[in-house]
């Protein structure tokens, strides 16, 4: 066991991939520096800088993965997705089935997600439910450094196409990139589980579809990913206090999603508060929902999600991401019901 | 705008050809295989046998020859919408064609694709009915194939209205930039489903393609002879040199955009057809607010004349393969030997395709 | 009152907005002759076709409607909003909430949506569900021609972005365009009061966010939009001689959505099952679920959906898209659960 | 490729002024306005008390000025993420900036926005930090005003590395082929975050440009003299002829990608920021498996190299404002005029908006 930030982490993941298969290669703007450490161990044939046009890469890089290489391809923000989403939707999603099962698309697409440090609504979305409508994609979504290395292994050793998100309130390099600029003067809201953390010595996959319990409780469950689950760690010690025991669970990964847990949690507690940074309609928190009620389940639901466009202003922002008031509010609600 | 109008490109076709009569041979019966092909496709659709827009590459066949027949082991090709004829000239199975358009799970993609999604991974074809795609998905064909020091090249097949498509032009970039292998194949044939491409693009294509750095060439793409010639020195050094090209091929396509193309319905049988929008659309003209009277004079007549224009691509005189056989036209025995050979074959595919698939008739 | 057909519904209520409002127009590939009717009379400045450059012309119509106009842009198939998503996502969603809410985007979004004609999983889907997990935007999906009019005209009148859904099943001409191509050797499954219906003779805008119960019932609820509702109507029907009386409601538009319709009609029946023609996880059916359940109220929930990429055969194709058998199927379930 | 580099702006840069005094007076008022502006805005993004990125269009106020002096009434503008100069020349009041910067609710946009989603409905000005999407939006504009028939333009501001995505291109063709009068301004530093753009860009520019039918035009971004006199050529022109057209002008920016920009804090203090990064490049470049030794000093090589090469920009030499000092450096009493006036009122600004904003200091 080592002690790793959330970012090494990941890096360190995918240097073990990339050492153990040559076909494995980063292509994306700015690698060069964003991932300067591979660059200057593995070069810029497998660490590859791309123009700002992320349709004409991303789309690229399905068919290189159909050609039998492994690209992770780095969509710099997920916001910036959309000149790219058909690459997605129309293709790394749709090939294996079109063509009859018989070609896969073994992609992985890295995208940084997440707000939490003033970027503003064009740069701080999550939009993991959004992308998991899509049949034909896997969707990722880790909390802390092991589960971001190992599923990161996961992901690239996947079949299937897998879109990778990587919560910039927990990456080191992000935060600094994109919030502080090397200030001290600006402060973050930081899940410190989330951003430093023990990890195994030699990367193991973690399955794809398989959620983590964080914390046993018996009266209510809360269910969430990336940032949220610790959010809802610290929501449920106040909880505590007031004498509700809350389960967390981290769903890791979103599609496919662990009924199976999901249920024997819920069976418990017969109460749900799903906890999601990405928006709150049509999304991951109504998902949750809809698969308990078909297994003919009856329990308690609310939601905290991000219900509009996320402003600028650091102090609204704080009140439009789920934040550890809104979680303990909620379920307060649910347990007085 | 599109720099050579179909009449340029009637005057100049090469009448007599210079070519090794072997090869224009060859070509002939890869273009009428397709040709013959899509005909037999075209009455398994009218028969209601295959669903949905069915494009056809009827009228483009010399330049898709013309490159699939410089393709090697590990060659790649990106199809747009019009896919029938690369894939069949590649190679494929065509009763797995004819069986994938019928729906069947015996077909080239279990019956799940169907004629605008084929996709074969073993001869690292695939195509897609999303406008421009085929040209990332060319790029990344050839970034493997750099990736991987392979002399191959990967083909992406598109129409000049595509060129308008933003990941198309990124991807023209990228190619540019990366140095990758990509014969970027524009088959301008002036039309997107309706809209005469030159209305709607700033420029002229060749330039665009160099202003991307490309190596350009234009060229008469009814004319095999002109096409196989330049591609023999193209493809070749493209091995070599690893770099992309890009082909602006003028072409038509015979029967319009798809099957049952309204405009093309006109030419049949003008009267029955117009007289059904003729209505709505008098109709609709004459209401109280608008343009002017003169505007909307103008307005219709410039419906009418779409019409008029759209009739022309079905003239014989643009038609790839009928040039050829003038061409070689003293070869009448080895061509009608071709014809009788490659009905033939079709006719038992079609026929076996059928049985194969219980007639593949949905209720 | 006049008999129209859904396409005919939709140009007449374009064309008395048009002739209303010098500022209305539309902008889209072929509108030309798709719209030829109106462009006989508007010409080509009100009615003007465009390169295949979706981002960009749906880019400009969100700038030409901050700078004032009403424009009405066509994206052909809702599949091809993968190229120009951005314009939706960044722009027309957040351009007012970025303002301050001083700058309005008045923009309505035209897409021919939905399958049942053979064109496989690129051409086929729906997305209604998808678009509307964004904060920002309206999403509108007609059943029938009467809705279909006064929708169109609420939406050019609205002062906030709006896509509106054209199901190709309805629409005479997109079916002939894309399926039939004037054969009469194929046949689709039409909902005869979908295709066709009677009309008001001046159109009147329906309000936005206002659902149609199409049918009264007190077992259970059927919850759908566009070609389901007829196909919950036809399911209705069976249920009523197997001895349940179903609820049909007509979203009409589904963001927003109208909740409190939703709720009466669950508070009688209990019982939910949403029929989507989109994909079933994280959309529409799940959002709805999710809506129920934040009430406090306790009900039966199945769904019918769109599960995978739809498949080009035309018999997989019809058991991939909701039909009537599957409702009934599930609504026998949840009435005998 | 971009086709000058920073010595040939450098060696063609006017150093005897033809222009008119009292212009390149005005001019400088307007540049050093956004850059003390600028200066001021930095301060307190160092303070903490604006969050996130923020980019600085220090290095092309020469660019932005003489483009926003020739707007008028009715004109619009498109912005990329270096929003503040053009909407400060564009007239929008500063306290209103600095109280978005602030993410207050006087601020512009209710501190909604913030730097990057600027809006003034009033001025007709937008901003975006989605890279290319000042294209399609003032393509937008540019369409209302024809379709207003309207004598006015809509520019478009945005970078070299913008010029590869897809929907700007697509912009640029919309522009030619409806003839709408946008002015495409490609501010080319260079740069694109830490990706030299000549490495990812296929062909040149201008001839992109060109390639899409635009009246493409290259200049020194850094001569304010240049660049002014050629658009009192261009915009009456696009006035009256309604057309497109494409500016690509040389320029710099300064402060980096934005505030805090990694590479640039090396240059304040290399060792100190180096050792933070060396340990894990080092040890990440010893590692077994990998590419050859050879290859890795290479790589090691290359981003020692991005790092001095960013350094470049921040030359006074290519800085537009000390240029135009030294253009007009016998005006030496009226400089100072300017610069103490301008001091005093960015002051008062600053103080005002933070008295508004009670601070604006998020805990
Ligand atoms: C992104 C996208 N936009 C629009 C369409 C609809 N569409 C299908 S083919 C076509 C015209 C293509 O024209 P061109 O590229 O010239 O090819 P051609 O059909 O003439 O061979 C259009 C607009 C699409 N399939 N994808
Ligand atoms: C679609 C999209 N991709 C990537 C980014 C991230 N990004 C922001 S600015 C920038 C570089 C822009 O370079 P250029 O256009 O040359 O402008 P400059 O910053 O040099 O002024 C990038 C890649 C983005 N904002 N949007
Ligand atoms: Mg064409
Ligand atoms: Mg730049």
């Amino acid at each position: 066991m080592t002690e790793m930030t959330f970012a090494e982490a990941i890096e360190s993941a995918l240097a073990q991939a990339m050492e153990g298969d040559e076909s494995v290669f980063i292509m994306g703007e700015d690698v060069h520096l964003l991932r300067v450490n591979l660059f200057a161990r593995f070069g810029k044939k497998r660490v590859k800088h791309a123009p700002i046009s992320e349709s004409g890469f991303l789309g690229a890089g399905v068919a290189a993965a159909m050609a039998g290489l492994r690209p992770v391809v780095e969509i710099m923000l997920i916001d910036f997705i959309g000149v790219a989403m058909d690459a997605l939707l129309n293709h790394a999603a749709k090939i294996n089935y079109f063509s009859g099962g018989k070609w896969n698309v073994p992609l992985v697409v890295r995208a940084s997600c997440g707000g939490g440090y003033g970027d503003a609504g064009q740069h701080e979305q999550s939009l993991w439910g959004w992308i998991a409508h899509i049949p034909g994609l896997n969707v990722i979504v880790p909390s802390n450094p092991a589960d971001a290395g190992g599923l990161m292994l996961a992901a690239i050793q996947s079949d299937e196409p897998v879109i990778y998100f990587e919560h910039k309130l927990l990456a080191d390099y992000w935060r600094d990139y994109l919030g502080s600029g090397g200030r001290d003067t600006v402060t973050y809201d930081l899940p410190q589980d989330g951003v430093k953390g023990y990890v195994p010595d030699i990367w193991e996959p973690i399955p794809i579809g398989e959620l983590r319990k964080f914390r046993d409780g018996d009266d209510i469950t809360l269910i969430s990913v990336g940032v949220g689950v610790h959010r809802c760690i610290d929501a449920s010690q106040i909880l505590e206090n007031k004498g509700v025991s809350a389960e967390v669970l981290d769903l890791r990964t979103i599609a496919p999603i662990d009924l199976n847990a999901i249920k024997e949690s819920v069976k418990k507690t017969g109460k749900v508060i799903v906890v999601d940074e990405d928006y709150k309609h049509f999304g991951l928190s109504g998902e949750i929902s809809a698969l308990i009620l078909e297994e003919g389940m009856e329990f308690k639901f609310r939601r905290v999600c991000t219900e509009h466009t996320i402003p600028y202003d650091r102090k609204r922002e704080d009140d439009t991401l789920p934040n550890v008031q809104r979680i303990v509010n909620e379920a307060m609600k649910v347990m007085g019901s | 705008m599109t720099s050579k109008s179909y009449i340029t490109i009637c005057l100049n076709t090469n009448i007599v050809s210079n070519m090794e009569k072997s090869i224009l041979l060859d070509m002939y019966r890869m273009m009428l295989r397709s040709r013959l092909f899509e005909e037999a496709v075209t009455e398994l659709w009218e028969q209601g046998k295959i669903s949905g827009e069915m494009h056809l590459g009827i009228g483009e066949e010399a330049v898709i020859a013309a490159v699939v027949s410089h393709l090697q082991d590990g060659d790649a090709i990106a199809s747009d919408h019009r896919g029938t004829p690369p894939f069949l000239m590649r190679g494929i199975d065509p009763k797995a064609l004819i069986l994938e358009f019928l729906g069947d799970p015996k077909g080239l993609c279990s019956g799940q694709g169907g004629h605008m999604h084929l996709f074969s991974k073993e001869h690292l074809c695939a195509s897609s009915g999303i406008v421009g795609a085929a040209g990332p998905a060319a790029t990344g064909f050839a970034l493997s194939m750099q990736y991987n020091k392979q002399k191959n090249i990967a083909v992406a097949f598109f129409g000049e209205g595509a060129v308008n498509q933003g990941m198309l032009m990124e991807s023209m970039n990228l190619a540019s930039a990366w140095n990758l292998p990509v014969l970027f194949v524009c088959k301008d044939n002036e039309w997107a489903i309706t809209t005469p491409s030159e209305e709607v693009t700033g420029g002229e294509l060749l330039k665009r393609a160099e202003g991307f750095g490309l190596k350009s060439i234009e060229l008469n793409g009814l004319d095999i002879e002109e096409m196989h010639e330049a591609l023999s020195g193209i493809i070749p050094n493209m091995r070599k040199n690893g770099d992309p090209h890009f082909i602006l091929a003028h072409c038509v396509h015979k029967t319009g955009h798809f099957l049952g193309d309204p405009l093309m319905r006109f030419h049949g049988n003008f009267m029955e057809e117009f007289k059904e929008v003729s209505g709505p659309l008098m109709k609709s003209a004459a209401k109280r607010k608008g343009a002017s009277v003169g505007k909307r004079a103008n307005n219709i007549g410039k419906v009418l004349g779409l019409i008029r224009r759209s009739g022309k691509q079905m003239k014989e005189k643009f038609d790839p393969i009928i040039i050829l056989e003038k061409k070689i036209k003293d070869q009448k025995e080895e061509l009608n030997n071709i014809k009788e050979e490659i009905t033939l074959e079709i006719g038992a595919i079609i026929d076996e395709s059928l049985k194969l698939s219980n007639g593949g008739i949905l209720k």
